[in-house]
């Protein structure tokens, strides 16, 4: 049974996309596809991966690993393969990634009852757990880089659903592009650290390296460990985690793909586009290990973003601001766990988060409609929960805070005193806005967010009963909390600090000054680029008056040798054309005239050539 | 079998097809014109698909005319020979499958002169096909050279009903450069061909025959240069590359989708031939510069294609920065820098001409090309949109589509090198074209298509299905290699 | 008094040669330009009269030269006037700066 | 006497025998019939072509006291001139049809120049070979006068005066050549001085003999006629002017060159810097000319420059080149004046711009142009591309020294680039005026169609003729 699924889990992983294929195709081709076979079939892939992961889980034990591939590249003994890796991270990640997008999926029925194009939304969503599914289960680096960037493509798509909408496509782009930065990085890091590899290990599988390479050759490589280039390595993939976990010097595109539709946030915030980052620092723990400094800066990383989010989230009036600015704050959060090394707590923080935030993304109101009092309180239990209060978000901390010295514990105690802040206070602001209503509920709704809550608590009791962990300070923090913004809450709202709250509320400045200053910079090198191009390279009379200006050598070459060697010499030749028409007199006698001065100077050269050369004679002899 | 699998009937049957058409014999019809050239680069492409199937790596099809027992020119040991390798083959297919779907979509793009406009397009295709199974420089070279006058023709001709006297200059600009490089080109082969004879007492042209272990360095290193400099106008190497965008945004659609897509690729394909292949001790020296030359052309076409704003003249840029990441794959000298190579060739052969054909279409229906003033036609035309989409992300190298692979293996390829540090360096310094060509193709696709529906295109229809077969099967060929790398890398020996 | 060696008939020829080349240039009366090409033509003379004088030896090829070059010379002069004179008609002069119309 | 007319003399003792026919039957046969001069023209240049197998060439034969030779390489040059004639008499129909009567002399003077083409290559002294340059220069003078109008006679005159003037310089360098060996045969010539050190004196000479020659090729010094000179001529003469005897100069400079003038080292330079020069002065001129018989001119100019350039670094290779470039060179430029005779008489003129649409009016005339002038330049399928890549093939043979000359040839030949194009681009257009539909005499398109044909067909094949062009140069 374990080896039959094992075998044939691509077949559960490819059923996504053999979906999407059937849904788009079908779509493009003009074949007409029912609305609910379009659901059920989404629901059921889900389905199925839910139940192969988790039947699969319990049969590996934390050291088996189960691994098959087929060479994907092949040049002479280059090879790259593509295939499954099966361990219980992968099989961890892959069954939440499932549960989680079959709930949200759940959700979008609902959602999306009344909008067009349903058939191409839940084509990407399928489309979208394939790539995650098939990252989570990759055997090697270069298998997990192309579903990374696959992921990224997917994310983009889903972002900028509504085309027409301007805004939407251009948050999508920014989105699209931040998230190209981290790209590079890890494909830099694959390049340089597979050259590492074969340099340094006896690895010598060029570029595929895969992962159970990487977890014997940490051994063999640690006396090179103090070589830059290892630095650089891990630093490029660390850059590469961080960009896609939303962390500091890059979250900002965390709040642009808040333009997606609410299931799609629910779906990028929780298991699938930011999980990436931690997953990945995960999978290439062996390399941390070995290089220290890497591991501080993780950590340092993850607390500096926890807290300017944190502080971002306290100031925001927007719930869906407020929830993005909390992811980044809770990835941080797991960062600084996976910088002390703690991967219990990392995984655990990761898994309540994966739980809950789509929970809170599905209770939220939309915008100017009154709050639904079930959602409400919903909303509510799910802040507690992610503050550290209830389930599994409370143990999660506690598995946290449990390895972690006094430093470690007032931060973490501090942050978990700030999410419960935000999180109530942007209900309070909320409710006071628009006001609660006793709404009808949604069966389906209601039937997704008590998926998440059963898991929730399945999962917390579950791991009580094997724990030995106890309440810890986040906890009694996060009451302070909320009883705090109970208290400060007035009539007229919160009180702004000025200066700090909208520094807080700009989200630090971060995003404005890379509008400013990386995009300026960028445009003003595309413009000085074109500029260079038009002036220099396609005409040249510019170069003459830089030539002015004084920098006359470079001026040179650019005009004589760079600019454009044919209109040199057909310039060249026009004006010996010139000349050639004014010899042309129409006078015979011009025409003699320059025969006679041809003639006469060959001949007198020649004279002189021989003169020259009898006295060379001479002076030999 | 030997007359089935005939390169010269691959080659020459397109230019008589070529002179038949012309010849006041064939009727003046256009459609039946437009009918028969279709049908003959079909045929050619089927031929292609068919020699391909009869293709074995370790065999490559060799053949020689004699004329009357005799060679060409026996003067100076010119045999009329052809022969095609693994990567002919590849360029050879790639080849007719451009000029199959590009002569498909002559049909919206070329009103006027139909007679002489196919006449010119069989000739432009027989000169490529000749370049590509050439094993001869001097064949090489003359068909080199033949490739000029179509092609010039094709760039200026007055084929639309709009006149075009841009088109004029930019063809007489493409002619003028590339007959510059030809001649410095014309006098490496000439150098080469006289010392290889002084130094081996052997009178031959053929590639494989060529000698040159013996000649002077100094000698061989002025040879390359003049090769670099001669590929280098075609490729384009960066100083040389002006007559590119003026050439391919002036030129009808089908033509910008033939520059782009194969002619461009005749400059790194003879840059393989001469200088890695034959000159390949000074290809060593030379490689680091050109790397660096490399990453110029990645680098700065990009920005200069980030600031555009006519939408073919974005595409026409990204073609030199994607030329770019071609030659740095070769300066890489290893195997996989070369598969990446030729694999980049083919991705970016079809990419370009997809986009190439986008950008036509678009204009065909919106009569402009200003990408300020475009936008929002993506709801009037969600056919090509979803197309455009794909072929956008292909060019941004995104995994499932075959430019993904070729740029990764160019990168792993210039890291692995064995020419020193420099090309190691340039192997990081190129990534960042991942992040730029994502802003200008994803600007392309965002100004282009995207955005709030406008008044001005209220009524533009989608793609007929003649744009559609050749939108698709572009999408087709870059995900059938995309998915299945393999089958073009078992032929790049 | 020297004697007249060979030198100074080669002078005498160059002389005459250049000057007859020399004024075809200069000259702008037609007629001047022709009589200063018969002027080349008789610096030739002189030149070959004098070697085979000279160093002719036995063989008369420089006399026989000298004679169909005369000849020659007069019939090209009668070409040329022949064409001079349907050129006169049109322009009625005879400088041959008037005659650059192409 | 007798014998060595029979062995060697057929050929051009019948071009006489027409010559003479031509002129009697001139004075008394009626006007009626004087169309019927060309054929008598043609017939007799057909039995010359005929008679020239009778041609003793084995290895070499000398004759009249060794004033004349004949080798396989004279009979080739006499059989191209030939050919040539013949072409160029199909094209003079319409420029007879306008003289009546003195068509008869017009085709004797064709003839007669034709005749001097011939005694020019086989000449072995320098007697003979003045008289045939003069032999072959008085009925030039004619045939550019003949056309109507005022124009051609000042291209005569022009004509004239350069070339005695040039005749002059000739003649001065023979004298000192004379001078040091008293003796005017080649042979003889080469004998002596092969024995003793070349001199100041024999420089001097030979690039005075040089000089004179080469006025005929338009080459400096003395060029710059070649431009006034094509204006003002005839299309049919053009296409005499720029082709025998620019054979003929050919023929017997490589010989001379091979021979008596081959003992100074200096001589290559001087030629190779005079031919740059002319090459440079051609192609820029060019590029800014709309006048079609200039830009010709300028493009005769600049080939007879490129080749005078490799004959002048003598070996037999280089003489192979030689010889295949101005067969391929002489037939492409027939070609084109074919084109240009059959524009003038249709009203269509010489200015590129009327060219507009010409290709739209006649597709097979427009495609026979065309071709040749790709040809001119140096594109394949033609025979000028291979005559190109095979003579720049001797320059690098030659050595290193000359390959900045080569670079500066191959940098002109982009320049000439610009006015070939602009020869065959206009045709191409859309008329502005309409005109009308481009008819030809059945001679007219004869003589295009076959010199095309053979354009191509030696593009495509020359194996064969380059394999003559070898076995003439090593017979030489």
């Amino acid at each position: 049974m374990e080896e039959l699924i094992s075998e044939n889990l691509y077949l559960i992983i490819l059923l996504p996309l053999w979906i999407f294929l059937i849904l788009m195709l079908g779509r493009f081709f003009a074949v007409y596809i029912n609305k609910t076979l379009t659901h059920a079939l989404t629901l059921l892939s889900s389905a199925m991966g839910v139940i192969a992961t988790l039947g699969l889980y319990k049969f590996f034990t934390p050291d088996k690993i189960y691994e098959y591939s087929y060479p994907f590249l092949k040049i002479n003994d280059f090879v790259v393969p593509f295939g499954i890796h099966i361990d219980r991270m992968s099989l961890m990640f892959t069954s939440v990634l499932f549960f989680v997008s079959l709930l949200i999926q759940l959700f979008s029925i609902s959602y999306m009852k009344d909008k067009k194009k349903q058939y191409r939304f839940f084509a990407l969503l399928n489309l979208f757990n394939f790539s995650i599914a098939g990252l989570f289960l990759s055997p090697n680096l270069f298998q997990t880089y192309v579903f990374w960037e696959l992921a990224g493509v997917v994310s983009y798509l889903l972002i900028g659903f509504d085309y027409d909408q301007f805004k939407k496509s251009v948050a999508a782009k920014k989105v699209f592009i931040i998230n190209r930065i981290g790209d590079t990085a890890f494909l830099a890091g694959i390049t340089m650290s597979s050259y590492f590899l074969y340099e340094y290990a006896p690895v010598k599988s060029l570029a595929s390296l895969s992962f159970f390479d990487i977890n014997t050759s940490s051994v063999l490589i640690g006396a090179y460990t103090s070589r830059p280039l290892f630095l650089i390595i891990c630093w490029l993939f660390l850059t590469a985690a961080i960009v896609k976990s939303a962390q500091l010097p890059f979250y900002t595109w965390l709040q642009d793909a808040m333009e997606a539709k609410l299931p799609v946030s629910a779906l990028l915030h929780s298991s699938t586009l930011v999980a990436l980052g931690i997953y990945l620092t995960l999978r290439l723990l062996p390399f941390y290990t070995l290089a220290p400094i890497v591991l501080k800066s993780a950590t340092v990383i993850g607390i500096l973003t926890a807290f300017v989010c944190s502080l971002s989230a306290c100031s925001q009036t927007d719930m869906k601001k407020t929830l993005a600015y909390s992811t980044s704050a809770q990835f941080g959060l797991m960062f600084f766990a996976i910088g002390v090394l703690n991967i219990k707590a990392a995984i655990a923080l990761f898994c309540a988060h994966a739980l809950i935030k789509p929970m809170l993304f599905i209770t939220i109101p939309n915008e100017n409609e009154k709050w639904n009092y079930t959602n409400f309180v919903l909303f509510l239990i799910g802040g507690l929960s992610l503050s550290g209060v209830l389930f599994l978000g409370m143990l999660s901390k506690e598995i946290f805070v449990y390895s972690l010295g006094t430093t470690g514990k007032t931060l973490v105690t501090i942050l978990s005193f700030l999410t419960a802040f935000y999180i109530t206070r942007i209900a309070l602001v909320a409710t006071d806005k628009n006001g609660l209503e006793k709404g009808n509920v949604n069966i389906i709704e209601i039937l997704s967010i008590s998926g998440f809550l059963i898991l929730n608590i399945g999962i917390y009791v579950y791991l009580r009963k094997i724990g030995v962990y106890k309440i810890a300070e986040p906890f009694w923090a996060a009451i302070t909390a909320w009883i705090s913004v109970y208290i400060l809450y007035t009539k007229q709202g919160f009180y702004k600090i000025p200066f700090i709250y909208p520094l807080c509320h700009e989200g630090f400045y971060l995003d404005k000054l890379y509008m400013t200053v990386v995009v300026g910079t960028y445009n003003k090198i595309a413009k000085l680029s074109d500029l260079f191009e038009t002036k220099i390279f396609s005409n040249y009379k510019p170069a003459l008056l830089f030539s002015k200006c004084g920098v006359k050598t470079v001026c040179w070459i650019e005009e004589n040798v760079m600019n454009r060697a044919v209109s040199a010499i057909v310039s060249f030749s026009r004006q010996v054309s010139t000349i050639s028409k004014q010899l042309q007199t129409k006078n015979v006698q011009w025409y003699n005239l320059y025969g006679f001065m041809i003639i006469t100077a060959i001949i007198s050269c020649l004279v002189l050539a021989y003169i020259a050369f009898l006295a060379y004679i001479e002076g030999v002899g | 079998m030997d007359i089935l699998i005939s390169i010269p009937f691959l080659v020459f049957f397109p230019m008589l097809a070529s002179f038949f058409i012309m010849s006041p014999l064939f009727t003046n019809n256009e459609i039946s014109i437009r009918r028969f050239s279709k049908s003959i680069f079909g045929f050619i492409f089927l031929y292609t698909i068919f020699l391909l199937v009869m293709f074995d790596t370790a065999n490559p099809f060799i053949s020689k005319i004699s004329f009357f027992g005799l060679d060409w020119i026996q003067a100076l040991g010119v045999q009329f020979s052809f022969k095609i390798d693994g990567i002919g083959m590849i360029l050879v297919l790639l080849t007719s499958f451009i000029f199959f779907i590009s002569a498909i979509s002559s049909k919206m793009n070329i009103r006027k002169n139909h007679k002489f406009y196919y006449s010119m397009l069989l000739l432009l295709m027989s000169a490529i096909l000749g370049i590509f199974t050439a094993s001869d420089m001097f064949v090489f070279f003359m068909f080199w050279e033949l490739e000029l006058i179509p092609a010039y023709f094709l760039i200026g001709g007055d084929f639309s009903l709009e006149t075009n006297t841009e088109a004029k200059k930019s063809a007489i600009k493409f002619v003028l450069f590339t007959f510059l490089g030809s001649m410095v080109m014309l006098l490496g082969i000439l150098l080469l061909h006289y010392y290889s004879y002084m130094t081996s007492q052997t009178l031959t042209a053929n590639f494989s025959e060529i000698f040159t272990e013996r000649i002077p360095v100094i000698i061989k290193l002025i040879i390359s240069a003049c090769f670099i400099i001669g590929f280098g106008v075609k490729l384009p190497i960066i100083p040389l590359h002006t007559w590119l965008p003026d050439a391919h945004t002036n030129a009808p659609t089908p033509i910008s989708m033939v520059l782009a897509g194969i002619m461009l690729k005749t400059g790194a394909y003879g840059i393989f031939r001469f200088n890695y292949q034959i000159m390949n001790d000074v290809f060593q020296i030379f490689a680091p510069v050109l790397a660096i030359f490399a990453l110029v052309n990645i680098i700065y076409t990009a920005f200069v294609a980030y600031a555009q704003t006519d939408i073919k003249r974005i595409v026409a840029y990204s073609s030199i920065s994607n030329m770019g990441l071609i030659l740095l794959g070769l300066c890489a000298f290893n195997q996989i820098g070369l598969n990446a190579s030729v694999f980049h060739m083919t991705a970016h052969g079809l990419v370009t001409a997809g986009l190439f054909m986008i950008c036509g279409i678009v204009y065909l229906r919106c009569k402009t090309r200003d990408i300020n003033t475009l936008g929002g036609i993506a709801s009037n035309m969600p056919r090509l949109f979803g197309l455009a989409t794909l072929i956008v992300l292909a060019s941004i190298g995104v995994p499932a589509f075959a430019p993904f692979i070729s740029e990764v293996l160019t990168v792993i390829s210039a890291m692995f090198s064995n020419l020193g540090i420099v090309l190691k360096v340039s192997a990081i310094v190129a990534l960042p074209l991942l992040i730029i060509s994502s802003c200008y193709m994803l600007k392309f696709l965002h100004c282009g298509f995207m955005g709030e529906k406008q008044e001005a295109f209220a009524k533009i229809n989608d793609i007929t299905t003649h744009e559609f077969i050749v939108l698709a099967s572009v999408v087709a060929g870059l995900l059938l290699f995309g998915i299945f790398p393999s089958a073009l890398l078992g032929m790049i020996g | 008094m020297t004697e007249i060696t060979l030198y100074h008939y080669l002078f005498v020829g160059l002389f005459v040669f250049v000057l007859g080349f020399a004024g075809s240039i200069v000259c702008k009366n037609i007629i001047k330009v022709l009589i200063c090409i018969e002027f080349m033509l008789t610096g030739v003379n002189i030149n070959f009269a004098t070697f085979a004088k000279y160093c002719g030896g036995s063989s008369a090829d420089g006399f026989v030269m000298i004679l169909f070059y005369t000849a020659i010379g007069a019939i090209e002069l009668a070409v040329a006037l022949y064409i001079f004179y349907f050129m006169h008609c049109k322009k009625q002069s005879d400088n041959i700066e008037k005659y650059g119309e192409l | 006497m007798i014998n060595d007319f029979f062995n060697i003399l057929l050929p051009q003792g019948c071009l006489t025998i027409f010559i003479l026919l031509q002129l009697l039957i001139g004075m008394f046969a009626s006007p009626k019939f004087h169309k019927y001069a060309r054929f008598i023209s043609l017939i007799g240049i057909s039995l010359s072509i005929l008679l020239l197998s009778t041609v003793q060439t084995e290895p070499q034969y000398f004759a009249f006291k060794n004033s004349i030779m004949s080798d396989s390489y004279t009979q080739l040059f006499h059989f191209v001139i030939l050919l040539c004639g013949f072409f160029i008499t199909l094209l003079t129909k319409k420029l007879t049809n306008t003289f009546k009567q003195s068509s008869y002399t017009f085709n004797a003077l064709l003839l007669t120049a034709i005749l001097g083409a011939l005694s020019i290559v086989s000449a072995n002294d320098f007697l003979t070979l003045f008289i045939s340059i003069e032999l072959m220069a008085f009925p030039t003078y004619f045939l550019i006068a003949s056309a109507k109008g005022y124009h051609s006679k000042e291209a005569a005159f022009k004509y004239l005066i350069t070339s005695a003037v040039s005749t002059g310089v000739f003649l001065f360098g023979v004298s000192y050549l004379y001078g040091i060996t008293s003796s005017l045969n080649f042979t003889e010539i080469y004998e002596v001085l092969s024995e003793g050190e070349p001199t100041l004196i024999y420089s001097f000479a030979s690039v005075m003999i040089v000089f004179g020659l080469i006025s005929k090729l338009s080459i400096y010094p003395f060029a710059n006629w070649v431009i006034d000179v094509y204006k003002g001529t005839e299309t049919s003469v053009l296409a005499f002017l720029s082709t025998i005897p620019k054979l003929a100069m050919f023929g017997i400079l490589c010989r001379l060159l091979v021979f008596p003038l081959s003992l100074g080292l200096e001589l290559p330079f001087i030629i190779a810097i005079i031919s740059l020069i002319t090459a440079i002065w051609a192609n820029t001129y060019a590029i800014r000319e709309k006048d079609a018989k200039v830009i010709l001119a300028c493009s005769t100019s600049a080939n007879m420059s490129y080749v005078l350039l490799v004959s002048a670094l003598v070996s037999v290779y280089n003489l192979s080149t030689v010889i295949f470039y101005l067969l391929c060179y002489v037939v492409m430029n027939i070609a084109v004046f074919a084109f240009l005779n059959i524009t003038e008489y249709e009203d269509i003129g010489f200015n590129v711009a009327n060219f507009k649409g010409l290709f739209h009016k006649n597709h097979s005339l427009g495609l026979a142009y065309t071709i040749s002038v790709i040809g001119l330049a140096g594109f394949p399928i033609t025979s000028g591309f291979v005559a190109k890549i095979y003579l720049f093939s001797a320059i690098v043979n030659s050595g290193l020294v000359f390959i900045p000359f080569l670079l500066a040839l191959l940098i002109l030949m982009v320049v000439a680039l610009f006015y070939y194009l602009k020869l065959i681009l206009p045709m191409f257009e859309k008329a502005t005026v309409d005109t009308k539909v481009l008819k030809a005499l059945y001679s007219q398109k004869f003589v295009l169609i076959i010199t095309t044909a053979i354009t191509v067909l030696i593009g495509a094949y020359p194996e064969k003729i380059i394999e003559l062009c070898r076995f003439v140069a090593y017979n030489i």
